[in-house]
């Protein structure tokens, strides 16, 4: 008989939720289980990493990753599991693109020590006490991961074969990978090395709202108004991110009269999502008056960065170089 | 000196690591149990808007994104001081309920359930969901797999997405529901409750009826007495999504009830060099370590503790369920760590009774489900029950609505003290002379896993697990004995 | 001469019908300007995609201009008003990154304003000189120097599988 | 990427060697990746430098060219010959301006060198990611639309119509003729206005190849060079056409009266039914319906009794037209300045100010006044009269420029008056502009005729006397420069020289033909010298004073310049459009319809059944706008897209710190 190919899941930095929504694939999680030797699953699987160690390099045949990576213990099994994988998937908005959490490169370790440790409100801490990677407790030495300045995507840290959008990604779109997957086992042609396995337009194709041209006077926070359920978000004012997001949810936001919030990253080829974003937002402002359109701005986009990179900081173009302000601009 | 590490311990939702070390007798000096990672979202979330924290906040733990998805919304209110109309508040605890009832499944049936229902001495290859459906075959497998699509099923029509929903926003939610959507929520619900009965029935035949296991449950190893925490109603019943907070102690009277937003008043949280998680205790009472009772401020946050902090639950099958579980148990509160799983049912049956009856509210699809903020924002706080104990969003914003502060105690945060201290306890009752048997470790891992603890959320971060293993070290660190789990 | 003192680099993306030969003008007239400004002809600046100037950003770029016709005069009627608030929209961005304002510049000249334009270029380059180098790509923080760290992890699982239970 | 590049770097004899070290900068090109060839030479643009390029492309087999020389504006032409010569495609050769942009605007060899290397290694990487190009041609509809019957506009259609061409002429008013119609003489030969132009009117209404569509309007205006679509509003006469015979019976037997303030410039009567002046073309009357009794009260019907021929339609609607033209020539003139904005100098408060149109009726023999030159009063002759220059012209505060026909338009005046009064007549100056044949000797004419000249730009015209001699007199005060103190000077009359100024609607006429205006409002040409005829949108010329002031024998040379450009296109009978334009990737596209309305050209369109847009080639003008605006990078442009652009940008930087941005790591050694 011929063995199964062997699959590994991972997660390093990440929340959960892709490893919920592989199991939100509900009965066809046996067929996966059926398919392959899962030699590696955290989340439902008692599998030993000391193994995965001791393969041969290559030897993994398929590894879905998902989590950006943020210690030294995430850098470790990134390096593993790429040096022991046939092909390596970032799967997932935090391994594809950094996801919210990503936006803690905004800030950085020593920031983020001194609130949580020192200056939370509930936090008791009169000696200012911060962890240590290694401490000498009376009995002995203890170890924890560093952990690290810059949150960084799989990419960033190990090369990678393919992407999965979403955060998470939607269990239709997992189980359907998984197929394409099995069948490039089978010598089906799989997709040139770099693809993001997705589809290649943007939520605007899914999306079943009537859109007009569109010419904008004032952005609109969620907050200040309740959008019809038929016209197109943004041309309402509210700015959706659906217009510049790669599509393959099913427009569901949107359906639920909430504005995209881009979590599935940006469509095929494109480099950096905030700037797609900008530009076609700031193209059909209704306005040729530079204040103004500095108001419109100001006023209807407060935060441009947690905005329009919500997902994607530590892939995108911007670099912390650039955080002189502490990432708080005006 | 000996030291023993357990890194990581497997199947909780998030990484932990022990090293418990042990004196010149081989007996236990001291156990620390260390949380490798933080993601610091109280310092990025500073500067953004405060309407995208449900959404921000969702991906704190993907495992109950839900939960943080209420505490911000919640949080959002109390900021702009607007006032979430009735329908608005119905169909975000029915979504919420609906939420409870998968999750409590999902803990049930795949991470806490294996060890009753394969068995604790069962080989851990086959302690898992797939070991699950192997056991109880496919019709139950497939009862359970019912559960949890038909509760995504709904969050993700109610909410936009299963995981990581799109919905809350300040004074209410994005869209309401039409009586189509209703009927099928309704119907759904009541499958849903004829599931938590059914599950019910299973701990009694597969658990109660086993003599081995209710020692276990009942033995001194799992017991805690701490104060217990809970969200209780205008009647002191457990309420997941709003109330009063009560605390009662370890004898079970209360030892404070309190809104929310004065959480400051009762909660502290300690910091050690040696972890990256805070560990919260009772202001009042005072940090003393990681000890028992009435002088210890460690308290207990978890479906157990709701029940001890309750007089009783709001529907009635859940009430009968309630009764059931204290007469057999010798009466309130209980300390049995091990109970926690059976509390989990009991509150499965309140959820799926809840949603059951918001699904059937004559107002739940009245077109009046959001109110517009008109007041000027500055500082809210939010808190539900999380599956995994209470959860506080507290948020402070400049005129704008531009977040300037943000503070989160999230559900497993409220137990990490207790875990750590079952943990060590596990520990000094089992080993001796520096013995360390196979037993030992999934003891050690059943206390654990009765809190379904996440550090995803207590971390805000969720790295990877890796089977346990116990590496005994002499004094020099060199290592004496390897044990792992599953050598099967 | 120039080695002491800090030379920047700049970008500039010259529409072809205004600045570009406003740039010739400037030339062909020998205005003199400083050679830090580094420029792509482009056919409007409603061509200049906000992508293109995070790019010379995070290839080391110091500053970027992007000129284009004078309101009203766009030789395509009215895309340099595009231009103009994409402009505005990414300055925000900047702005909220942390990022000095000199570093980015919209700059209007027309065919005939070869002076206008050098001594903006000037100006601009005095600015930038001013603020020193922006220096992206090189403070991208670099997550190594945790080696031991990392190798510690395989250490000890490989230390445990040498010992037999 | 396998191109094989050569990079030739230009001497231009010293200017670009001078500053920049060629050889160096040739040896620094010839190690960039792909570059095969890396040559200097004195001067490429020489056809010695050119065949260097052509020979290398054939005997080295370069699939890329770039050269470093002067700027693309001077040689991009030659050089993309140069390589469509030797059979490679011009769109694959990229020119670095090393001269204008680098040793002609800075002193530092140091710095120079490295900026010519930045500019190259751009030019380098960029053109390894250029595609080969091909112009794509599109047929030329033989008519032509003529937008204004003023002087150009005529010249313009009568050579078309006359080499055989159908020309269609839409004229606003009832008649064409425009401004031109109402002048008595012309400077500086002083022959009959009317006389020269009504020949050439009726030669339009005449001609069997010219449409002459008046009292109308160009509503729409789609589609692209030699395949226009306009849609043209004949506004209704209320009269028809067909049946009238333009006897003018109707117009006698008019009870109502109007004061015409157009053609007479408010000197004069009309009837309510009217035609604007006797030798008008086309000969139908239009009745004027705000002023008709018919339409006030619903009686009279005066002229519908008496026409023979019941060519009266009261209830004549505006019609439409729908045209197919190849190219359009917009010669739409201009506005007078309202002298009324200065009210230092009393029009319109002061009765015997006048502005040099209502002079021109005055002395028109057509005119209200038979020719007479009187006073408001209708009667009395003047004994003197001023003539005030640069009334809204060389004026900051109103109109900078210089209108460039009221200098010689005043010389006219002042011949006129003499001739026809005893007058004295004094021109107040400040530069008398006389440029062109024949001009020059007219002034020195008037100045031998007798009349009198003051330097100085007129502060005030006022009727306030301070001396008995002023007492009923118009006072000028000015400050006589010659002399250099200040003077009153008392007259009857005072005729303001008002400048010329663009239509009051160009801008919006403008844009309905896709073409711009410069601040000022004139009509942009495509160059202001080597192009002054066309525009930036093929298709559409522009001639006459809609381009800039200018008098009729200029106006005349542009209408007839226009008219050739237009008989060379059709005579070819195909045009080239320009490849450089933008393409939407229909797999790509969401149908978000952000890009919809950011075309000016309305390039770009939406495909409902599609649920995608599309861009007709034919419209683009190639900006890339729509390109940068695009959220689903759904949209590529021609010559210019991101890989090429992003090329450029590395290369530029080639010296630029990099850390790595984020690149991954090497995989750590197992342990």
């Amino acid at each position: 008989m011929t063995a199964k190919p062997k699959l590994a899941l991972y997660w390093a930095a990440s929340c959960g939720g892709c490893e919920i929504a592989v199991l939100a694939i509900d009965e066809k999680i046996l067929e996966v289980a059926a398919a392959f030797d899962i030699v590696l699953w955290p989340v439902a699987i008692d599998a030993k990493v000391h193994d995965v160690e001791k393969m041969a390099d290559q030897s993994i045949d398929v590894c879905l990753f998902n989590g950006s990576i943020r210690n030294s213990e995430q850098e470790y099994m990134a390096q593993l599991l790429r040096r022991k994988s046939k092909i390596l998937v970032a799967f997932g908005s935090c391994a594809h693109e950094g996801c919210i959490p990503g936006l803690a490169n905004l800030a950085g370790r020593e920031a983020i020590f001194d609130y949580v440790y020192r200056r939370s409100p509930s936090v008791d801490n009169p000696q200012g006490i911060v962890p240590q990677p290694e401490f000498e407790a009376p009995e002995g030495t203890l170890h924890i991961p560093v952990f690290y300045d810059t949150v960084k995507t799989l990419d960033q840290t190990v090369n990678v074969d393919y992407y999965v959008p979403g955060c998470p990604p939607e269990a239709e779109n997992i189980y359907a990978i998984v197929k394409a997957v099995i069948a490039g086992l089978g010598g089906a042609p799989l997709p040139p090395p770099g693809t993001v396995l997705g589809k290649e337009t943007t939520v605007c194709d899914e999306c079943e709202r009537t859109r007009n041209e569109k010419k904008i006077k004032a952005f609109k926070r969620t907050w200040e108004m309740i959008p019809n359920e038929t016209e197109c978000l943004l041309e309402q004012g509210l700015v959706c991110c659906g217009l510049a997001t790669r599509a393959g949810c099913g427009a569901l936001c949107p359906k639920v009269n909430s504005p995209c919030i881009g979590c599935h990253g940006a469509n095929a080829g494109v480099e950096d999502f905030g700037a797609r974003m900008m530009t076609s937002l700031a193209s059909v402002i209704d306005s040729n008056d530079p204040a103004e359109i500095r108001r419109i701005i100001q006023e209807g986009i407060p935060d441009p960065v947690g905005t329009f990179y919500r997902f994607s900081l530590p892939r995108s173009l911007l670099r912390r170089g650039a955080l002189a302000g502490n990432g708080r601009g005006h | 000196m000996q030291r023993i590490s357990i890194d990581p311990i497997t199947r909780l939702e998030g990484h932990g690591k022990i090293d418990i070390f042990l004196n010149e007798e081989g007996e236990v000096a001291n156990a620390y149990f260390q949380i490798p990672e933080l993601r610091g979202f109280e310092v990025f979330c500073v500067g953004r808007p405060a309407e995208d924290m449900p959404n921000l906040t969702d991906r704190i733990c993907g495992v109950c994104p839900e939960a943080h998805h209420m505490a911000a919304s919640k949080a959002l209110d109390a900021l702009w001081h607007v006032e979430v109309p009735p329908a608005g508040k119905k169909l975000r605890e029915l979504m919420y309920s609906i939420f409870f009832a998968t999750d409590h499944t999902t803990h049930f049936y795949a991470l806490g359930g294996p060890d009753f229902i394969v068995g604790p001495d069962a080989p851990a290859a086959e302690r898992n969901i797939l070991g699950v459906i192997q056991k109880v075959g496919m019709d139950v497998a497939g009862k359970v797999l019912k559960m949890r699509h038909d509760g995504h099923y709904l969050i993700q029509m109610m909410a936009a997405r299963r995981v990581q929903p799109n919905w809350g926003l300040p004074g209410g939610v994005s869209r309401g529901i039409n009586e189509e959507q209703r009927k099928e929520i309704e119907k759904l619900g009541r499958d849903a409750i004829e599931f938590a009965l059914f599950s019910l029935q299973a701990f009694r035949d597969i658990v109660l009826k086993n003599k081995a296991y209710v020692d276990l449950i009942l033995g001194d190893i799992f017991n805690h007495h701490t104060y217990s925490m809970g969200m209780v109603d205008a009647n002191n019943r457990t309420n997941f999504y709003d109330g009063m907070i009560r605390v009662v102690d370890p004898d079970g009277k209360e030892f404070v009830k309190y809104a929310p937003k004065d959480y400051l008043n009762v909660l502290a949280e300690h910091v050690e060099p040696w972890t990256y998680l805070k560990f919260p205790y009772l202001k009042k009472v005072g940090w003393k370590g990681f000890v028992d009772g009435k002088d210890s401020g460690v308290y207990k946050a978890t479906p157990l503790s709701r029940l001890n902090a309750a007089d009783g639950l709001a529907t009635p099958k859940a009430q009968e369920a309630y009764d059931e579980f204290y007469k057999t148990l010798g009466g309130k509160p209980v300390h049995a760590t091990l109970a926690t799983h059976w509390a989990r049912l009991v509150e499965l049956l309140y959820a799926t009774e809840r949603w059951v009856e918001l699904a059937t509210d004559p107002e739940i699809t009245s077109p009046n489900y959001r109110t517009i903020p008109t007041a000027v924002p500055d500082e809210g706080v939010g808190t539900v029950e999380a599956p995994r104990g209470t959860l506080t969003h507290h948020y402070k914003t400049d005129s704008r609505g531009i977040l300037t502060e943000v503070n989160l105690i999230v559900g497993t945060t409220n137990n990490y003290a207790p875990i750590a201290m079952s943990c060590k306890k596990a520990a000094e009752k089992l080993i001796h002379k520096g013995k360390v048997t196979e037993g030992l470790l999934n003891m050690v891992e059943m206390g654990f896993r009765a809190y379904d603890p996440c550090f995803g959320c207590a971390t805000h971060s969720l790295p990877g697990q890796m089977p346990m293993e116990v590496r005994l070290r002499g004094p020099n660190g060199e290592v004496l004995e390897v044990l792992t789990k599953n050598l099967a | 001469m120039s080695d002491e003192r800090f030379e920047p680099k700049i970008i500039a993306f010259l529409c072809n019908w205004c600045s570009y030969r406003a740039a010739d003008l400037a030339g062909t007239a020998r205005m003199k300007y400083q050679p830090n400004i580094r420029s792509i002809r482009v056919m409007c600046s409603g061509r200049v995609d906000p992508s293109f100037v995070l790019k010379a950003f995070s290839l080391g770029a110091d500053g970027v201009m992007i000129a284009g016709c004078h309101p009203g005069e766009c030789h395509y009627l009215e895309q340099n008003y595009k231009a103009m608030r994409r402009y505005e929209m990414l300055r925000h961005t900047l702005l909220a990154m942390g990022m000095e304002d000199h570093r980015l510049r919209l700059q209007w000249a027309s065919a005939a304003e070869g002076n206008v334009l050098s001594a903006a270029i000037n100006e601009m380059i005095e600015q930038v000189r001013a603020l020193g180098p922006l220096n992206w790509p090189g403070l991208w923080s670099e997550n190594g120097g945790h080696q031991a760290a990392i190798e510690r992890l395989p250490h000890e699982h490989a230390e445990a599988l040498e010992v037999t239970a | 990427m396998s191109e094989k590049v050569g990079v030739y770097i230009c001497h231009c004899g010293s200017n670009i060697a001078g500053t920049v070290d060629v050889v160096e900068l040739a040896k620094f090109a010839g190690e960039l990746p792909g570059v095969t060839v890396s040559r200097e030479y004195k001067f490429m643009c020489s056809s010695l430098g050119q065949e260097l390029v052509a020979e290398d492309i054939q005997k080295q087999g370069l699939t890329r060219v770039v050269v470093g020389a002067c700027s693309p504006h001077l040689h991009e032409k030659t050089f993309r010959r140069a390589c469509a010569t030797a059979g490679l495609n011009p769109y694959l050769m990229q020119m670095a301006s090393l001269r204008e942009q680098v040793s002609w605007v800075t002193e530092d060899k140091a710095l120079a060198l490295d900026k010519a290397k930045a500019m190259i290694s751009g030019a380098v990487r960029r053109v390894q990611l250029q595609e080969e190009l091909e112009p794509t041609p599109v047929p030329v509809n033989p008519n032509t639309l003529v937008v204004g019957g003023g002087v150009a506009g005529i010249q313009a259609a009568l050579e078309l119509a006359d080499a055989g061409y159908p020309v269609f002429m839409v004229e606003r008013e009832p008649s064409i003729g425009g401004h031109m119609a109402q002048f008595d003489k012309t400077f500086p030969t002083l022959d009959c206005s009317a006389c020269i132009l009504t020949p050439k009117m009726s030669d339009v209404g005449t001609h069997d190849k010219i449409t002459l569509l008046s009292y109308a309007e160009v509503e729409e205006v789609t589609g692209f060079v030699g395949n226009f679509h306009v849609r043209i509003r004949k506004r209704a006469r209320g009269v028809d056409e067909k049946d009238c015979t333009g006897c003018g019976i109707c117009i006698e037997k008019c009870p109502r009266k109007v004061v015409d303030e157009v053609f007479e410039a408010g000197m004069g009567y009309r009837k309510a039914i009217y035609r604007p002046f006797p030798q008008a073309v086309p000969k139908f009357p239009v009745i004027d319906r705000a002023n008709c009794t018919f339409y006030e009260r619903g009686t009279c019907k005066a002229c519908e009794k008496f026409c023979p021929t019941n060519a009266i339609k009261f209830d004549q609607e505006d019609s439409f037209l729908d045209l197919d033209i190849g190219n359009i020539i917009l010669a739409t003139g201009w506005d007078l300045f309202d002298a009324r904005r200065l009210s230092q100098f009393g029009y319109g408060r002061l009765a015997n100010v006048f502005t040099n149109l209502e002079f021109e009726r005055l002395c028109n023999a057509a005119g209200p006044t038979d020719g007479k030159i009187v006073l408001r009063d209708g009667v009395t002759e003047p004994k003197s009269i001023a003539l005030v220059h640069c009334v809204g012209s060389r004026d900051k505060t109103t109109n900078p420029q210089c209108s460039a026909v009221c200098c010689m338009a005043a010389l006219k005046f002042g011949h006129l008056v003499m001739e026809k009064t005893q007058a004295e007549v004094t021109s107040f100056y400040i530069d008398i502009r006389a440029p062109h044949k024949n001009y020059e000797e007219f002034y020195d004419r008037l100045q031998d005729e007798g009349m009198h000249f003051v330097r100085g730009r007129v502060a005030e015209v006022t009727d306030a006397a301070r001396r008995p001699e002023e007492e009923g007199k118009l006072i000028v005060q000015v400050e006589d420069t010659l002399v250099g103190k200040q003077r009153r000077l008392p007259f009857d009359m005072v005729v303001l020289m008002s400048g010329l100024q663009p239509r009051a609607d160009a801008k919006e006429v403008g844009l309905r033909f896709g073409i711009s205006c410069s601040m000022d409002g004139w009509f942009t040409e495509r160059h202001p010298k080597l192009d002054p005829v066309a525009t930036m949108t093929d298709g559409i010329f522009i001639a006459g004073v809609c381009q800039g002031p200018k008098d009729i024998p200029d106006s005349v040379a542009q209408g007839a310049a226009a008219a050739s450009r237009i008989q060379g296109m059709i005579a070819r009978g195909t045009v080239m459009i320009e490849p450089v334009v933008a393409t939407i990737h229909e797999e790509h596209c969401s149908g978000c319809r952000i890009c919809n309305n950011l075309c000016p050209f309305n390039a770009i369109e939406f495909l409902a059944e599609k649920g995608v847009s599309y861009i007709n080639a034919a419209l683009c003008k190639g900006c890339g706008t729509c390109v940068a605006a695009c959220p689903a990078q759904a949209i590529s442009g021609a010559h210019f897209n991101n890989q090429q652009i992003n090329a450029e940008i590395e290369g530029l930087l080639y010296d630029a710190v990099r850390g790595n941005g984020g690149a991954p790591k090497p995989v750590a050694v197992p342990a």
